[in-house]
C-alpha cells in the first residue's frame, strides 16, 4: 500500500468514527443509548494512527472513551452499537455498554472505566506473550488523568523493568473531566515521567494522522526488537464535553474553537489533497456502515432476564448458578 | 422550602464551609467542574480553591490526605466520585482512618468525612454501579451513614463533621434529583439512631438509603392488601442501631430486609443474623432478605432492573413472611 | 510422609510448575528471599526467575498484571504478602479480575489463583493480623478457598488452577509450621464441597481455616461434657456450599459459627442468615456466632487473645445453644 | 551549639539507638518482644541527622523500622521499649508493639507498616500547616523499596502540585527485604523520580550523620522558605537482617562487611577526633538509659482485656463500646 492510500484508510476510518459518534449523540438524546457515553471526536487520529501499526497477534487495552478504539481497532459498527442498545449482539452482548467494549477475537480488552485500570492488565498480557515468546504489542491507551494515579506508574516501572513489549499510548487532550494538566501534574511534561523509568518516550501530534502512524510504526518495530516498552504521549483535544452530562464549565469556547482548525480529518483531507469525490465516497461509504450499524442495533436481542446471572463464572465452572 | 436531595447536600457544606474554618471540600473535579453530580456546584466561587480543592487522579493519596489533614486539626470533607473508586484508597480507609486510633493506644483520631456516590439504576455498568456501604460496614473505626431523605441529606453532614472519627456517607445516584420539602430552619441531625418512616404492626421491613423509596411503595401496595408493614430507615449503618431493630421485631414478629448490596454478605445477613441472635422466639416466620443478584452490574436496562431490588420483590418477600404465599 | 503446612503448598506449587508450562508464581520477594514466610523457598532455584518472578512493590499492578497475564493465556499464581496488603489491589480483584468475564459477555474469563496470608494470633498488630476472607466473599465472580488441612494445602491448589475463574487463596499464618502426615500420592481435591471434619449428633459447628482446630478441640471438651459436636469445614467460602451446612443444622437442630472476621458483617451473619431462610423450623435454638473482636488487632498478647476466638468462646456459644448455660 | 558539640549530641544519639536495638534484638530473643521487629542498625546517621533539623512543631511520619526516628525525635526510651512489652505505659499503649509507635505531643505520626503508606497522611498533615499558615515542615520517612508503589507517586505529585512544606526522605539502603533496588525499578537513580515531579532532590551519604544534618538543614531552610518540598534520598545500608525471621539469602556477607567499614557512628567519631573519655561517657550515659527503659518495661502494666475495645472509637465518640 502506498503512502496516499493508507491515508485515504487513515481518513476512512477517521470519518466512521467522526460519523459514528456524532449518531451516538443522537441516539442518546433519542434515549436509545444511556448510561455514560464518552464521545471522542476531535481525537480521532490518535486511534486510526496507533492502531495502523499493530496486526492481528498485538493486544489493545483500552478507555471508556473507546469507541474510536475499538472501531479503528476493526470491530464491526453494528456490534458496538448494538452494544450501547444493550443487546444479545453487541460485542459484550449488552452487558458492557459504552464504557466496555470487549472483542476477544480482535484481541481487544475492553473498555476499562476505571481511570488507569486497564494499564495492569496490559503488563501482564504483554508478560505473557513474553513468557510464551510470542513477538505481539500490547498497545495500551489511557488519558493524561491518569498519569496521577498511583497504577500507570506501578505499571509504567513493571514493564521498563521487565522490557515487556507495552506501547503506553497516553492520549494527552489536556483535561482530566474539567481538570487542566496543570492542575493535575506538578511536571506537565509527561515524557519526563516516562524517563523516570529509562523508558523511551516521545511526543507526537495527535491532531496528524499521519504523524501518529509514523511515531506508532517506529515505537511497534521498536519494541518487536526487543528494545523494551515505549511511552508515546499523544497531544490532542476532544472537541466535545466530557460526557452527556458536562455543562464545560471548565475552558473557554475560543479554546475549543482554536483546536477545532487542526480537525485532524481537515488536516488529513488537505495535506494529501483528498478530492471531492474521493470524500463523497468515503462519507457515502460510512453512511452506509453507520446507518448499518444502527439497524443492526434495532434489529438486536434483549438479553432475556433469566440469564442475568450467566457469565458470573465461566459456563465450564464448577459453581453453579443460583 | 423546596429543594433536592442534591442541594441539601449542598447546603450542608456551604453551611459547614462557614461555620467552621476547619472544614474544607476536596476531591476530583469538586471545583471548576462543579462535581461530577453537580452537588459542589458554585462552591469554588463562594470559597476559593483552597477550600473547595481540585484534587488530580490520585484517590489513595487524597483521601490519605484528607486522613493527615484530620490528624492535623482540620475538618475535610473528602469526596470520591464513585463508590466503586474508592476501592483504590481503601488501603488508606481501612490500614489508616480506621485503625489509626487504636494503633496509637487513643492518641491519634481522624475526624474526616468521606462522601462518595453509591448505587444502581442509571445504566452505568459494572465499574460504576455497586452498593458496597453494607461491606464497609465490616471495619470497625469508622462510621458509615446513609442519607435517605432531605432531611437526612441536609442535617447528617453536620453530626459527622463533628464526630471525632471518620465517617463514610454514601449518597445514592439515584436519589440527587430527589425532590421535596425542608424546613428553612434544617439542620443537624442525630446519627447514632435508625428512624421509623412507617409505622405498621404486621411485619418490619428494614432498610436505608435508595431502596428506602421502594420499601415505602412496597408499604403502600401491601396495605392495599391489608398488610401493615412498618418501614425501619437504618441511616447509620455502623454501628447499628440494633434496638430499634429489636424493637420493631418484638412488635411486629417478622421481618424483610432489604438492601442494594449483592446477598451474600451483604448487610442484611448482618440484621438477619441479630434478629436470630436476640429475638429468635419472638419470630412467626423466618427473616426474608431482598437484596441484589449477585453479578457484576450489567448495562442492558431490563437485566440492571431485574438485578436491582424492586417494588414486587419487597411485596412478595412479606408475602412470605405473613403467609400470603 | 510427615510434612508441613508450608511444605504441602510449597509441593503444590512446584507440582503445577511441573504439570502446566503456563503456570508461574509472581509476588514481593517470592524468589530470592524464599518468600516472606519461607513457603517458595528453593523454587527459584528450580525454576529460574522468569517462573518464580520477584516483583517490586506494587500490589496493584502485579495483581493487575497476573489477570491480564491470564487473560493472555497463562496460568499465574499471585502471592500477596499478607491480606492487609492485599486492599492496595482491590481495584484489580474487584472492578477487574471479578468483573472482566460478565462485562465482556463471556469473553474473558480470567484463570488465576492468588495466594496470601490472612488471620492473626502472631502479635503482628492492626496493618498485619486481619482475616478478610470472609469479607472477600462477598464479591461475586471470584472464588474463596481456605485450606484448613495438610491435604487441602496440597491438593486445593491444582484444582484451583484448574478454575476458569479467579481463586483467592487465604492461607493462616499460624498453620504454616501446622505437620502431620500426608499420604505420598496426595494430590487434587475437590474444592465445592464443604468436609465434615468430626462427625456429631446435638450441634453443628461450622468454620473454616485457622479456627478449624480451635472448633476441633472445643468439640473435645464438649464431648467430655456429653455434647456431641459435628465440626463442618467450609473450605470454600464463596460459593458456600449451603448444602452441606443445612443437611448438618437439619440433623442436629443446633449451630455455632466459628470465625476470625469481625463480628458485624462477618461470614457467620452470612450462614446464620442462609440457617434462618432454610431452616428455620428446623432450629431448636438460635444460631449462634463465635468473630473476632470488632477492634483493629492490637499488638498486646493478652489483647489479642481476647480479640480472638478461643476454645472457650465455642464451647460457650455451645452451651449457649444447647442449654447447657 | 558549635558544630562539635552538635556532632557529639548526634553521636550520642546514634549510640543510643544502636545499643537500645542491641537490646531489642536480646529481648526479642528472650520473648519479652514479640510480633515483627525491624532493626535500624547502620542506618542511625539518617534519623538523627534529619531529626536535628526539625523542631517542636514539625511532624514526623515514619514507617515499621522507626525506632531510631522515635528515639530521635525525642520519644522517651522508657516509653518505647514498654511499647514493645505491649505495656500500658508504652507509647501507643501497647496496642502497637514495635511497628506502630506513636506520640502526639510529639507530633510523631506512627509506626505505619504498610509500605508507602505514611505518605500520604504526611501530604495531608503539610496541607493542614499550609491550610492554617503555620511554618511547619512534615518530615516523612520511607524505604527505597516504596518507590515502586503508586501511592509514592500519587503523594509526590499532590505535595508538588501544591508545593506543601513536605520533606520527602528516601533511605535507600538498597534491599526492600530481599529484592535489590535494581531489581525493584528500572531506574535506580531515584532523584529523577522526584525530578518527574519538577521537586528539588539531592542525593545525601546516609552514613555520614553530618551530611544528612546539612542536607536536611538546607531542605528545611529551603521548605519553610516557601521553596516547596524536598525529596532527600539518603544512601545507607542495614547491617542487620530484614527483620527477626530473614535467612538473608540475598546478598554477600562480603558486601555486608564492606558498608560496615563504613558505620556511621565509628565514621563520627573519627571525624570529630571524640576521646575515649568523651565515648565512654556517651556510652555510660546510654547504657544507664537502656537499662532504665528495660526497667520500665518491666515494670509496666499489661492492658486489662475489658479494655479491649477501647480506642476504637474516640472515648468522645457516640458510638457506644459493644
Ligand atoms: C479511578 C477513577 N477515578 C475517577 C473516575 C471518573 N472519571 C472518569 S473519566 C475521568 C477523567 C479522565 O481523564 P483522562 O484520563 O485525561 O481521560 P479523558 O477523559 O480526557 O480521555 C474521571 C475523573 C474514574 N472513572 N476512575
Ligand atoms: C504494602 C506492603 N507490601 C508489602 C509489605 C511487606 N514488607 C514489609 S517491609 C518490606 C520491604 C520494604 O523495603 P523498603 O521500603 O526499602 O524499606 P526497608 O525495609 O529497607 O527499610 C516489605 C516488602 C508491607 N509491609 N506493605
Ligand atoms: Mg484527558
Ligand atoms: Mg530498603
Amino acid at each position: 500500500m502506498n503512502e496516499r492510500a493508507r491515508d485515504l484508510q487513515l481518513l476512512h476510518d477517521m470519518v466512521l468514527i467522526r460519523r459514528f459518534e456524532e449518531k451516538c449523540a443522537e441516539l442518546y438524546s433519542a434515549t436509545k443509548i444511556r448510561g455514560f457515553l464518552h464521545l471522542y471526536i476531535g481525537e480521532e487520529a490518535v486511534a486510526v494512527g496507533v492502531m495502523s501499526a499493530l496486526g492481528p497477534d498485538d493486544n489493545v487495552v483500552a478507555t471508556y472513551r473507546e469507541h474510536g478504539h475499538a472501531l479503528a481497532r476493526g470491530l464491526s459498527p453494528g456490534s458496538v452499537m448494538a452494544e450501547m442498545y444493550g443487546m444479545v449482539e453487541g460485542c459484550s452482548r449488552g452487558r458492557g455498554g459504552s464504557m466496555h467494549l470487549f472483542d476477544k477475537a480482535a484481541r481487544f480488552y475492553g473498555g476499562n472505566a476505571i481511570v488507569g485500570g486497564g494499564l495492569p492488565l496490559a503488563v501482564g498480557l504483554a508478560l505473557a506473550d513474553d513468557l510464551r515468546g510470542r513477538q505481539a504489542v500490547t498497545c495500551c491507551f489511557f488519558g493524561e488523568g491518569a498519569v496521577a494515579e498511583g497504577e500507570f506508574h506501578e505499571s509504567m516501572n513493571l514493564a521498563a523493568l521487565w522490557r515487556l513489549p507495552v506501547l503506553f499510548c497516553c492520549e494527552n487532550n489536556l483535561y482530566a473531566m474539567g481538570t487542566a494538566l496543570d492542575r493535575s501534574e506538578s511536571e506537565t511534561d509527561l515524557t519526563l515521567k516516562a524517563a523516570s523509568y529509562e523508558m523511551a518516550a516521545w511526543p507526537v501530534d495527535g491532531m496528524d494522522a499521519e504523524a501518529v502512524a509514523g511515531a506508532a510504526q517506529r515505537a511497534t518495530e521498536s519494541i518487536r526488537g526487543g528494545g523494551g516498552p515505549v511511552f508515546l504521549e499523544l497531544r490532542t483535544y476532544r472537541f466535545r464535553a466530557h460526557s452527556m452530562y458536562d455543562p464545560e464549565l471548565y475552558r473557554d469556547k475560543a479554546e475549543v474553537e482554536q483546536w477545532k482548525r487542526h480537525d485532524p480529518i481537515a488536516t488529513l483531507v488537505e495535506r494529501r489533497s483528498v478530492t471531492d469525490d474521493e470524500l463523497r465516497s468515503i462519507e457515502e461509504d460510512v453512511a452506509a456502515a453507520v446507518d448499518a450499524a444502527v439497524a443492526f442495533a434495532e434489529a438486536g436481542t434483549p438479553e432475556p432476564v433469566e440469564e442475568l446471572t450467566r457469565f458470573v463464572y465461566s459456563d465450564s465452572s464448577t459453581v453453579g448458578r443460583p | 422550602m423546596k429543594t433536592t436531595y442534591r442541594e441539601a447536600i449542598r447546603a450542608a457544606m456551604r453551611e459547614a464551609l462557614e461555620r467552621d474554618e476547619r472544614v474544607f471540600l476536596m476531591g476530583e473535579d469538586v471545583g471548576r467542574y462543579g462535581g461530577c453530580f453537580a452537588v459542589s456546584k458554585g462552591l469554588l466561587d463562594e470559597f476559593g480553591p483552597d477550600r473547595i480543592r481540585d484534587t488530580p487522579l490520585s484517590e489513595s493519596a487524597f483521601v490519605g490526605a484528607g486522613i493527615g489533614a484530620s490528624l492535623g486539626g482540620m475538618r475535610p470533607i473528602v469526596e470520591i466520585m464513585t463508590v466503586n473508586f474508592s476501592l483504590l484508597a481503601l488501603d488508606q480507609i481501612m490500614n489508616n482512618a480506621a485503625t489509626l486510633l487504636h494503633m496509637s493506644g487513643g492518641q491519634c483520631s481522624v475526624p474526616l468525612v468521606i462522601r462518595m456516590t453509591t448505587g444502581g439504576g442509571r445504566q452505568l455498568a459494572a465499574q460504576h454501579s455497586h452498593s458496597l456501604e453494607g461491606w464497609y460496614a465490616h471495619i470497625p473505626g469508622i462510621r458509615i451513614i446513609t442519607p435517605a431523605t432531605l432531611d437526612d441529606a441536609r442535617g447528617m453532614l453536620w453530626t459527622a463533621l463533628e464526630d471525632p472519627d471518620p465517617v463514610l456517607m454514601f449518597e445514592h445516584g439515584g436519589l440527587y434529583n430527589a425532590e421535596g420539602e425542608l424546613a428553612d430552619d434544617a439542620g443537624p441531625v442525630d446519627i447514632d439512631r435508625a428512624a421509623i418512616r412507617r409505622a405498621g404492626a404486621d411485619v418490619s421491613i428494614v432498610t436505608y438509603g435508595g431502596t428506602l423509596r421502594t420499601c415505602l411503595a412496597a408499604a403502600e401496595v401491601l396495605a392495599a392488601d391489608g398488610v401493615d408493614a412498618e418501614v425501619i430507615d437504618l441511616r447509620t449503618l455502623r454501628p447499628l442501631d440494633s434496638t430499634a431493630i429489636l424493637d420493631s421485631v418484638v412488635r411486629t414478629h417478622r421481618a424483610v430486609i432489604v438492601d442494594e448490596g449483592w446477598r451474600s454478605g451483604s448487610l442484611s445477613a448482618e440484621i438477619s443474623a441479630r434478629i436470630m441472635e436476640e429475638a429468635f422466639y419472638d419470630l412467626d416466620a423466618p427473616v426474608q432478605r431482598v437484596c441484589s443478584a449477585e453479578v457484576p452490574m450489567p448495562y442492558a436496562k431490563q437485566l440492571e432492573e431485574a438485578a436491582l431490588p424492586q417494588v414486587a420483590d419487597v411485596v412478595a418477600a412479606v408475602r412470605a413472611t405473613t403467609g400470603g404465599g
